[in-house]
């Protein structure tokens, strides 16, 4: 299983601050795809993921514990 | 350690005295203070949420990658998170150099790195609202609340 | 008091304080401290000196060239003379600014100037002798330690 | 009378912080040309002088109780 890490909106949105998926074999574009369809946060367009605390292209394949993260636009600072 | 995130509030002073050294003729700092009026909206507060892992390692990175580029800069970076009122320090970044144009140039840098890749979010809170700023439904900040191609792994 | 000469130490804390305000997002602060090495040579401890009244005019007057240039900035600047130790503050120059290009970019122009136009003056203590920088016998810091053309009343 | 302070390097020359002379309907050109006669300050090249604190040219006349001051290239900062 993997941990999907949600962050910010995505956060309040589902109401958790993660989803538990299996993610592994999946490249990051697929589980874009995937969340869209199955896991009801809306749109992904313009967020990015994060597979093990660094931004994914997605054509990255997902490890079985990696740990993911969907990243908003940052504004901090 | 040369990057932190806090609960607390920032001491300017002590960020700065971190690096202050016998080789450094000239220290920068940024300060970013909670201002009260963004677009004309009034703000009442802000509340900031990090991936900390993460964002503590990108910090790291912007330190590295201001070391690759001016080798004789010391850093320090410190950034809050919970709620912030009007006034209240979000991030500090000092940097010391033998020399002024390096502090500044190296600074600058990495206040815009922060902006562009360090995941911390911000949620303004007005009289009428509130919002994550950066969010999916698309806000000014959008555009640079990004990291660029070469901050990708495959 | 916008512009300061002081002979105690130099707290930044203080030089911040005095430019936070609630429509400033970003405060830049230079604070320039005294290097132990200059062109591989090993200072003990510098003394500065001022001519006092005509220094803090000259700070005010660069502190309007500012806010006409960047009317947006707030600015406080503290200068220390007297004898000063290594890594001691020299100069403290705070700069607030709704955004942050102004208050980088005024910050610098304020010690460009500072070096340029401000009747003060450093004496460095080696180990093997003394010397008043920017002195009449010529040296590095001649040639930036003038006033510019439009500095000088007819 | 006119005061003529002095500062860092022309200060420890001198061994006093300011010299009196009558420089009054002189201009600033003419009272260096005097000071580097008269005063053995040794040269004042590159020696700014400002009047009432101000940095003056050298075709500005100085008044009766104006206050002279020669400045060296500063450095400060």
């Amino acid at each position: 299983m993997n941990k999907v890490l949600l962050f910010a909106q995505l956060k309040e949105n589902a109401g958790k601050s993660f989803i538990e998926i299996n993610a592994a074999g999946k490249t990051v574009g697929e589980l874009r795809a995937y969340l869209e369809k199955k896991a009801s946060l809306g749109s992904l367009d313009g967020i990015m993921i994060a597979v093990n605390e660094e931004f994914a292209k997605d054509e990255k394949v997902i490890g079985e514990h990696d740990e993911i993260a969907l990243i908003p636009p940052v504004s901090g600072g | 350690m040369t990057c932190e995130i806090t609960r607390e509030p920032i001491n300017i002073n002590d960020v700065f005295q971190k690096v202050v050294r016998r080789e450094a003729g000239a220290v920068t700092t940024f300060i970013g203070t909670v201002r009260e009026l963004t677009h004309g909206r009034k703000t009442l507060y802000l509340e900031y949420e990090a991936y900390q892992s993460m964002a503590l390692k990108k910090m790291e990175q912007i330190v590295k990658e201001m070391k690759e580029k001016w080798p004789v800069v010391e850093v320090a970076m410190v950034h809050r998170i919970g709620r912030l009122e009007i006034t209240d320090i979000a991030i500090a970044i000092a940097v010391s150099s033998p020399h002024r144009p390096e502090a500044y140039e190296a600074n600058r840098y990495a206040i815009e790195r922060v902006k562009e890749m360090v995941p911390i979010w911000k949620k303004e809170h007005w009289e009428d609202g509130e919002e994550w700023i950066g969010n999916q439904q698309g806000t000014k900040e959008y555009a640079t609340g990004k990291p660029k191609e070469g901050d990708l792994v495959e």
